[in-house]
């Protein structure tokens, strides 16, 4: 309610760090260990979990979890558990790549639209939204099948997708910057224009720039993850959670759940654990959101 | 006021022109040569190459790009190789099929977020929200083909209550006359209420779950707005004057929150020849998504072209329908600003 | 715009009963309350143990700094203390009523009809999307058992009594179409529309051009005048405490630090913090440039507290006194009849107590 | 010093801006008409009017933050609007500026000491030692220790951050100082802080201000010469106890109304009744004493 | 959403007791792309294709053990169908077909002479798939080299040699009679050009079934055509419905809601064929799994390693675990089954992986490394692709397993730019035809680029033989040659498979299906 005064007490000399923040919220720490839990699992365990997720056992097929193979084994006798770890981890780290790729872009973009305004905006601004009147998905399936499908064609496609989509907010984010009066007051000392984007403009981007990595992050996993389920993702013999859905789909009804199942899980899980942590960060930097939750 | 429109109309047209580009030049660049696809493997060159010209292949590009541009104006959308039809049947075979499908759970989806946010925040407790809140965060997670997959696991193949994916319609179901081409809404209007049955049967597995993603971005949305016009000073007026809860919430807060809902529901509608694509795949529906999906798999540039550019036209037009729709729904923009 | 227009009618009498039976009659009384901010950061304890009387047709003033807690006690006065923070105790009685602690339907029938606010930001205080005649009719019946058609008619009234201009039209008009000024006139009908005991008006006037400030708090006192409604003015700015009421309670840190009639408050202050915020009102015509009366330091965080005085730090007197410090000073009634929380207060005869 | 022949160091003619609206620019909205002042080194010139009359675009012109459709601004025989932007920036160094909001006014991502010290780097103060001193001079110059120039801006009060920001404009020695409003946001306990350290800096440093304010008290005590605007024009101009005392403009007679308290009602006045009222409302706190 | 519900309840068992009076339900997983027989090239294509219209001929079949019966590939049992009888000249060249008398079409045009003659030149000369498989492969010189109008119920074909196993292919798809009036109406084709209208139509109908209702890749109505000059079909209306889900396709068979299911993987089959739902039947098929290899260039070009390659193929296994036992070997260029097939000439590799490193070393070649272009899109192949790549890397080739979309995949096959390539095929029944295609030298048809040292007088000399026993020697000859040089590898070969339904009493299995003898 803005008839009273925002919280204007004396503060603390330094800025609160994120760790003193976790400790106070349980949920965003639960969530938050649980992700780099599942990241450090798919990075590291290979490392030990040593069966090669390509490795054909054709004496021991479609055996449900054990002891030696806890996710079980596919149709030739392949170790789900490996799998699952690779697939992991190609589904992660190309996530991870185009939200990176993403942001990258789309913040010169923004920068470059919001700073010099004109022309540069009015093109930027029309690129991007011929880029984003289309489905993420339908331009990436497009894109996979202009390119060769593949890991590399997918990540290009939903990348091309999510850069206007950072380019976006951030344009406007820019755009409000620079009518800010710190902003203004660095252009009054006389300031080179580099010097205002750079060291001042630049860093207020980083926060917003993250929690829309976060989102993207999430998207791009189950694009991901449905272009190698469409066959225009990944492509075997490499796994993938999308492609390792498709191959077990058919053992799903026959009752080997095992080899769809986990990649599922796996999925399922990493997205709604990003999804759940980009929605309390985007709280707690709201300026009008309150850290805790009453009526 | 009008000034504003023209100015809408013309970025609306310049992001067109901008997609049919982007399509134009995505496909053409698409390795192989359509024209041998077509002609079939075992064609000769000499066969190959009159289609070539007959295709208009061997033009430049910006011809190329100009006799498609005047085709599609003309309602031509090309010829699908892959399926031996014109684009333009194939849309017509499959469009009802998507839009009962799509309208049906864009409509549950924005009634379950009205509900489940309104629930959220008009409630006192905590639990109502976090339920809501995991719900959505759940639902944004899931993989719809994964869903999907266990969704006919469980419902169909285990506890039979719902039919397997074959479709719409049961085989062997009558189809209903043909009006709308949607089965649920012609079976009323002819009568027939067993197709009805069993067109709404089929119809509430994939509903239900490609419904999953929209209400999850919806209800989030929705529950954002609430607690943010809960927030407002207005808010705090009208409870200042004597209003209780409920009519206040009724009067004052519900109606921001369904103004700030309608560009996104309508950005729903948009997305409606993509959104069930995952869906219609595992579920045998014979609609536009799962037609893309096999028409990309067979390199079936033009009908990739055009539900490329239908997607981007319908997404274009809903957001400028949406944007007037919200300009004539707000007063603030309605009546000449100050 | 009129000149002269902040002429003041005299406050009105109770017309039966003397000083006595008012004093032990108060429309409005306020006993220990407390308001608390539930944050991440910590407890803030915006309001802490106010208490005190209004009778019918006061009008009474709140002044402190920013941060003080004034608008939280003003909320908390209409039970309408924002999330994280909740009334954490203390007695509000209306004409006898209490309402701390109510339920949603107990306490919308006392909000609007026996306790009106007017708020600061008349910009954001009106729904965007509906008329001002719906939102004003709207208002009217939630306590009359009236007539749509007879609530408009009532709120055409109002409005033009407030000076609205053609009001009856212009009752179908959106808030955007009114400037500052009128939507503050707007709110301020809203606010007395179901005759409150008493108003309560936050800053009202702080978010309009200097110009229109004057209007706007003349029609404020007439309005209040007219109908005997009891007023509790929250303002930083002296001048207008000078000009319009009667009495005046000093808030500091969420207490309440002086309270005293205006012409007392004027004429000799007795808390070291009310001297310093009257020193700081710059007079024209003795203030010396670069030599300004200023208040050292800045206020104490609230969600701390501290045994002792919280001004101490910044006081003249209290700065270098270990009893400031460690002892927190408990309220007592100066010669002209203000009471102060202070160990040193200045007393009429401009002594140090 | 003799302020009637010094030369003006700002000079401003037949100001105009305007912004455009709708599609083409075809409707312009007016904001300044033919604005005209000057401003004599070490003086002080105050900008008075309402709301949305044009003061700050005034400040922004002359600072070149944006540009004026026409007119001259003279910086100690200059024309500001010919320079370039390098130039421009340049003769920034002369030309420093504080804003109304000190909220808003400091990138809450520096601490204190870098934004005090970026004008420095900017205008190329390559001694990291030269700089850090000229800082600490200047900090200690508007009352922030040093100690606490290691923090960040949000940690220290309105007031404080008016300092700081009142710091960073004079680290460069500038000769004008455009202070847009800078204790309007202001409590008025924190005010007089603000108000004296101008005072004493213009007194010390010879600066010369461009002091836009809408309290009339403020600008009547801080100004040698008061311009009135209104709606983009300057409706009155003059020595500031001529346009207080002899006001020929309804404008500025409106303006002067509007002050609260301008209208002293004497103690007589006052009725026996209100020392009744108050002791009631006093009663309630001693009550709650008591124990009631 | 509950009222929904409701009503579904009481649906369901309405919609499975009425299982039994829906039309005779084919689910088929195939997606076709045209249906135009002068264009058409696929097997599912032509099969389908092949129920609307009427060929001069057909083959005979014979009842296999299960009852269901299988059709016979060779020019001598060949059938009259439209034709009525026929006779061919003394040397060969010249075959005269009478017709069937009053013949019409399904919208009564006139069903004689001129619109066989009409179709089978279209065939040969539209540029499209029908060209090359009506003539055998012998496209140069023609072998029809004209189609005569003798009078409305009598045709000659003129061919420039005598060709017996012309009959065998004029009884498939390509042989099809269609309505000349119906084409023009949807424009008259250019040559090369293919006619859009007709790849999703038919022309009339000259055969048993009349195509009522057709959504590409999504399902076909078939109705019996009441002008149909022969025996008129079984089911009076049959739906397909193309179903590529494998889940689906299972799901449904299980359930009984289709009363044929066609290619289902072998996984399921088995699965199935454990169940109690529906009956299984197989056939063999000319359906060989192979690996192709380029045979003019990159390590593939080595003989010594491909043969190497064909001796570390788990064989066994991979019919186990990948076949379910629906396959059986044989090494050799053309499969079983075939007349002039030699079990014995042709047998298959074993399985010795010792001989392949062997192999691998004569081949002098260090570090072998070779590509493997799959199209994962049919099932089985990542895992047939799986396992070839774990075993040939275990006698020291380095595989790559290279994905491509299905037409990526056909292009680069057809075109030979490939190295080695996993393919499902779907071989012609004529032997000469199929050593023809794959190993004439330079032949745009060939493309593995076999091509072996002293085969081309053979082949000259199989080409002027007219027929199968005086082709047989240079047959033999040339099986020989192709297997000393292991220009291929074969993994099996895959039996044709079908789930039927209980009700279904009556299947027949030929090269294009003809639906037309199925039945409840
Ligand atoms: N939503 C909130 N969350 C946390 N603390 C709050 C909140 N609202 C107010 N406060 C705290 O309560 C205290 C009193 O605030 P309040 O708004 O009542 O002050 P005020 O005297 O009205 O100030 P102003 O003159 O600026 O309006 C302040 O210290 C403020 O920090
Ligand atoms: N960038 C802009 N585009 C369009 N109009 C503008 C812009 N900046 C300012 N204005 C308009 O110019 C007018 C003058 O604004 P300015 O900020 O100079 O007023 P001001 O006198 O400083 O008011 P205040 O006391 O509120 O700060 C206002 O009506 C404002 O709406
Ligand atoms: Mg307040
Ligand atoms: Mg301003």
């Amino acid at each position: 309610m803005t008839a009273l005064a925002a919280p204007q007490a004396v503060v603390p000399a330094r800025r609160r760090p994120f760790t003193s923040f976790l400790k106070r919220d349980r949920r965003l720490t639960l969530a938050l260990s649980l992700l780099a839990a599942l990241v450090v699992l798919t990075l590291l365990g290979p490392l030990f979990w040593r069966i090669p997720p390509e490795a054909i056992n054709l004496g021991a097929v479609l055996q449900g979890p054990s002891f030696a193979h806890p996710m079980g084994t596919d149709d030739t006798g392949r170790d789900v558990m490996s799998r699952f770890l690779a697939g992991g981890q190609t589904s992660i780290l190309a996530g991870l790549a185009i939200a990176l790729i993403g942001a990258i872009v789309g913040c010169v973009t923004a920068l470059l639209a919001g700073s010099m305004r004109g022309w540069v905006d009015t093109l930027f601004t029309w690129l991007s939204n011929s880029i984003l009147c289309f489905p993420a998905l339908l331009l990436a399936m497009a894109i996979a099948m202009a390119l060769k499908p593949g890991v590399t064609a997918a990540v290009i496609g939903l990348s091309l997708h999510s850069f206007p989509w950072y380019m976006r907010t951030l344009r406007g984010e820019v755009m409000r910057l620079y009518g800010q009066d710190f902003i203004r007051s660095t252009m009054a000392i006389g300031a080179h224009p580099g010097r205002v984007l750079f060291r001042h403009v630049l860093p207020h981007l980083v926060p917003i720039m993250i929690l829309q990595m976060a989102a993207v992050f999430g998207a791009a996993v189950l694009s991901l993850a449905a272009l190698g389920y469409l066959g225009l993702g990944a492509q075997p013999p490499t796994a993938e959670w999308g492609e390792m859905i498709t191959e077990g789909q058919q053992f799903f009804l026959t009752g080997q759940w095992w080899i769809a199942g986990f990649p599922g899980l796996g999925l399922l899980t990493a997205v709604t654990l990003t999804t759940v942590i980009a929605d309390r960060a985007r709280e707690v930097l709201d300026p009008r959101g309150e850290f805790t939750q009453a009526k | 006021m009008t000034s504003t429109l023209l100015k809408r109309l013309g970025v609306a047209l310049a992001t067109i022109f901008g997609a049919s580009i982007f399509t134009f030049v995505l496909l053409r660049k698409v390795p192989g040569d359509p024209a041998r696809a077509i002609a079939g493997d075992t064609a000769t060159e000499e066969t190959v190459a009159a289609l070539r010209q007959s295709m208009g292949l061997d033009d430049n590009l910006f011809v190329q790009y100009g006799n498609y541009m005047g085709s599609l104006l003309r309602g031509d959308f090309g010829f699908s190789y892959s399926t031996g039809n014109s684009v333009g049947t194939l849309l017509g075979q499959r469009l009802p099929a998507t839009l009962e499908l799509g309208l049906l759970s864009v409509i549950i989806a924005i009634v379950a977020a009205v509900l489940a946010a309104s629930f959220a925040v008009y409630s006192r407790r905590r639990w109502p929200d976090q339920a809501v809140r995991a719900a959505s965060s759940l639902a944004m997670g899931s993989p719809p083909f994964w869903i999907a997959l266990l969704a006919l696991m469980v419902f169909s193949i285990q506890l039979g209550i719902f039919p397997g994916p074959e479709g719409r319609l049961s085989p062997g179901m009558l189809k209903p006359p043909n009006i709308t081409g949607m089965f649920t809404v012609d079976s009323l209007l002819a009568g027939q209420w067993g197709t009805f049955a069993n067109a709404a049967w089929h119809l509430i597995l994939p509903a239900a779950i490609v419904t999953l993603g929209p209400f999850a971005f919806l209800s989030r949305l929705y529950r954002n707005q609430l607690r943010g016009t809960l927030r407002e000073t207005f808010v705090a007026v009208s409870r200042s004057h004597g209003l209780r809860r409920l009519p206040v919430y009724n009067r004052h807060v519900a109606p921001h929150g369904l103004l700030s809902l309608l560009p996104a529901a309508s950005l729903l509608f948009a997305d409606l020849l993509a959104g069930s694509l995952l869906v219609e795949k595992v579920f045998g529906w014979p609609g536009i998504g799962s037609m893309t999906a096999d028409a990309i798999i067979q390199k079936d540039f033009a009908v990739v072209q055009a539900v490329l550019l239908l997607a981007a036209v319908l997404y274009v037009v809903v957001s400028l329908l949406a944007d007037l729709l919200m300009t004539a729904a707000d007063p603030r923009t309605r009546v000449g600003a100050r | 715009m009129q000149s002269n227009s902040l002429s003041l009618p005299a406050p009105r009498v109770a017309g039966d009963g003397g000083p006595d039976a008012e004093r032990h009659d108060p429309v409005l009384s306020v006993r220990g309350l407390r308001t608390d901010f539930v944050t991440a950061v910590g407890t803030v304890h915006a309001v802490r143990d106010v208490s005190f009387d209004l009778r019918k047709g006061q009008r009474l003033a709140i002044v402190g700094e920013s941060g003080s807690g004034k608008s939280a006690m003003a909320m908390s006065l209409m039970g309408l203390v924002p999330p994280p923070g909740h009334v954490a105790g203390g007695s509000v009685k209306l004409n006898g009523t209490e309402i701390v602690g109510l339920d949603d339907a107990g306490i919308s029938k006392v909000r609007g009809k026996d306790i009106g606010l007017v708020f600061q930001d008349p910009m954001a205080a009106l729904d965007p999307l509906k008329t001002i005649g719906s939102q004003f009719v709207e208002t009217i019946r939630v306590h009359q058992d009236v007539s749509v058609k007879a609530a408009r008619k009532m709120a055409a009234d109002l409005l033009g009594e407030v000076g609205v201009n053609d009001a009856a039209r212009r009752l179908s008009d959106y808030p955007h179409q009114y400037s500052g000024g009128m939507r503050q006139r707007v709110l301020i009908a809203m606010a007395i529309a179901n005759d409150p005991s008493v108003v309560v008006a936050d800053e009202p006037t702080t978010a309009l051009d200097v110009t229109t400030q004057a209007q706007v708090l003349d029609l404020l006192a007439k309005i209040c005048d007219e109908r005997g409604n009891a007023l509790v003015l929250i303002t930083h700015n002296l001048g207008i405490v000078e000009e319009l009421c009667d009495s005046v309670n000093v808030m500091y840190a969420g207490r309440f630090v002086e309270c005293t009639s205006t012409e007392a408050l004027f004429a000799s202050p007795g808390h070291p913090y009310s001297k310093a915020l009257l020193d700081c009102v710059i007079d024209p015509a003795t203030a010396r440039r670069g030599a300004l009366p200023a208040i050292p330091g800045s206020p104490p965080d609230l969600s701390v507290d501290e045994p002792g005085c919280p001004f101490a730090p910044r006081c003249p007197i209290g700065r270098d006194q270990e009893r400031c410090a460690v002892e927190r000073p408990q309220p007592r009634t100066l010669s002209n009849g203000a009471v102060v929380r202070c160990h040193f207060a200045y007393d009429t005869q401009g002594e140090t107590a | 010093m003799n302020i009637e022949n010094a030369t003006p160091l700002l000079r401003v003619e037949k100001l105009n801006k305007s912004y455009a609206k709708g599609i083409g620019n075809r409707h312009r909205t007016q904001i300044l008409r033919d604005v005209s002042f000057e401003l004599r080194r070490g003086q002080t010139l105050g900008l008075v009017g309402e709301s949305g009359s044009g003061k700050s675009t005034t400040a922004a012109c002359v600072m070149g933050l944006t540009d004026a459709d026409s007119g001259l601004i003279e910086f100690d025989g200059v024309n500001l609007t010919t320079l370039s932007k390098p130039e421009m920036r340049r003769m920034r160094r002369r030309i420093q500026m504080v804003f109304q909001d000190p909220n808003g006014s400091l990138d809450p991502r520096f601490t204190v000491a870098d934004l005090v010290e970026e004008p420095l780097i900017v205008h190329g103060v390559k001694d990291p030692a030269e700089r850090s001193r000229r800082v600490s001079e200047v900090l200690d110059r508007v009352g922030i220790s040093v100690k606490q120039a290691e923090r960040y801006p949000f940690a220290f009060s309105g007031g404080q951050r008016q300092r700081i920001a009142i710091a960073r404009a004079l680290v460069l020695n500038p000769d004008l100082v455009v202070l847009d409003e800078p204790v309007s946001a202001l409590d008025v306990s924190i005010q007089a802080q603000v108000l004296n350290l101008l005072s004493e800096l213009q007194d010390e440093l010879g600066l010369t201000y461009l002091f836009i304010v809408h309290d009339l008290a403020v600008a009547r005590l801080m100004s040698h010469h008061i311009a009135v605007m209104n709606a983009g024009e300057i409706v009155e101009a003059g020595p500031s106890a001529d346009v207080f005392e002899n006001t020929t403009h309804p404008y500025t007679r409106a303006l002067l109304d509007a002050v609260p308290g301008a209208h002293r009602r004497s103690a007589q006045q006052r009725t026996a009744q209100q020392g009744t009222t108050a002791a009631l409302a006093a009663a309630g706190m001693a009550d709650a004493l008591e124990g009631k | 959403a509950v009222g929904l519900l409701a009503l579904a309840g009481c649906a369901q068992p309405a919609a499975s007791s009425r299982a039994a009076d829906r039309p005779f339900t084919v689910n088929w997983a195939a997606s076709l792309t045209n249906i135009d027989p002068a264009f058409v090239c696929a097997g599912a294509e032509n099969s389908f294709a092949s129920n609307f219209y009427a060929r001069l001929v057909k083959l005979d079949e014979e009842p296999q053990a299960d009852g269901t019966l299988v059709a016979v590939n060779e020019p001598e049992r060949v059938k009259g169908d439209l034709a009525t009888s026929w006779t061919v000249s003394p040397d060969g060249k010249s075959y005269t077909f009478s017709l069937h008398p009053g013949a019409k079409f399904a919208n009564g045009n006139p069903l004689d002479a001129e619109a066989v003659r009409y179709s089978i030149m279209r065939n040969l000369t539209i540029g499209g798939c029908g060209a090359l498989g009506l003539q055998v492969g012998l496209t140069d010189p023609p072998l029809i080299s004209d189609v005569v109008v003798v009078d409305p119920q009598t045709v000659r074909l003129e061919l420039s040699r005598a060709y017996p196993a012309i009959l065998v292919t004029l009884a498939q798809s390509r042989g099809s009679i269609y309505d000349p009036k119906v084409i023009k109406e949807h424009g008259e084709d250019k040559k090369g050009v293919p006619n859009q209208w007709l790849a999703s139509h038919t022309a009339s109908s000259s055969g048993p079934y009349v195509l009522d209702e057709y959504v590409a890749n999504n399902y076909a109505v078939l109705t019996r055509n009441p002008n149909y000059y022969g025996t008129p079909a079984r089911e009076a209306e049959v739906r397909v419905n193309f179903i590529t889900s494998i889940p689906t396709l299972m799901l449904q068979a299980r359930r009984g809601e289709a009363d044929v299911t066609l290619g289902l993987p072998p996984y399921v089959v088995h699965q199935l064929s454990q169940e109690d739902c529906c009956r299984v039947t197989t056939a063999p098929a000319f359906a060989p799994v192979t690996v192709s290899l380029d045979n003019a260039s990159g390590t593939t070009a080595n003989p010594k390693l491909r043969e190497a390659l064909t001796y570390a193929v788990p064989y066994e296994q991979i019919k186990a675990s990948v076949a379910y036992g629906y396959a059986d070997s044989y090494y050799g260029p053309f499969v079983p089954g075939i007349p002039g097939f030699d079990a014995q000439r042709s047998a298959p590799r074993p399985l010795d992986k010792d001989r392949a490193r062997a192999l691998v070393k004569e081949s002098g070649i260090t570090d072998p490394q070779i590509d493997l272009m799959i199209n994962p899109s049919s099932p089985g192949v990542s895992t047939l692709a799986t396992i070839l790549k774990s075993s040939w890397e275990d006698i020291g080739v380095r595989v790559n397993i290279d994905s491509q979309t299905p037409t990526a995949f056909a292009t680069r096959f057809n075109t030979g730019k490939y190295q080695s390539a996993l393919l499902f095929e779907s071989g012609g029944a004529v032997a000469a035809y199929e050593l023809r295609k794959k190993m004439t030298c330079g032949s745009t048809f060939n493309n593995q680029h076999i091509c072996i040292p002293g085969t081309t007088e053979l082949m000259d000399k199989l080409n002027a033989a007219p027929d199968l026993d005086s082709q047989l020697p240079y047959i033999n000859a040339l099986v020989d040659a192709w297997r000393a040089n292991s220009p291929t590898i074969i993994l099996y070969r895959a039996q044709f498979t079908a789930v039927l339904s209980d009700p279904v009493k009556h299947f027949e299995y030929s090269p294009t299906f003809a639906f037309n003898n199925w039945g409840r």
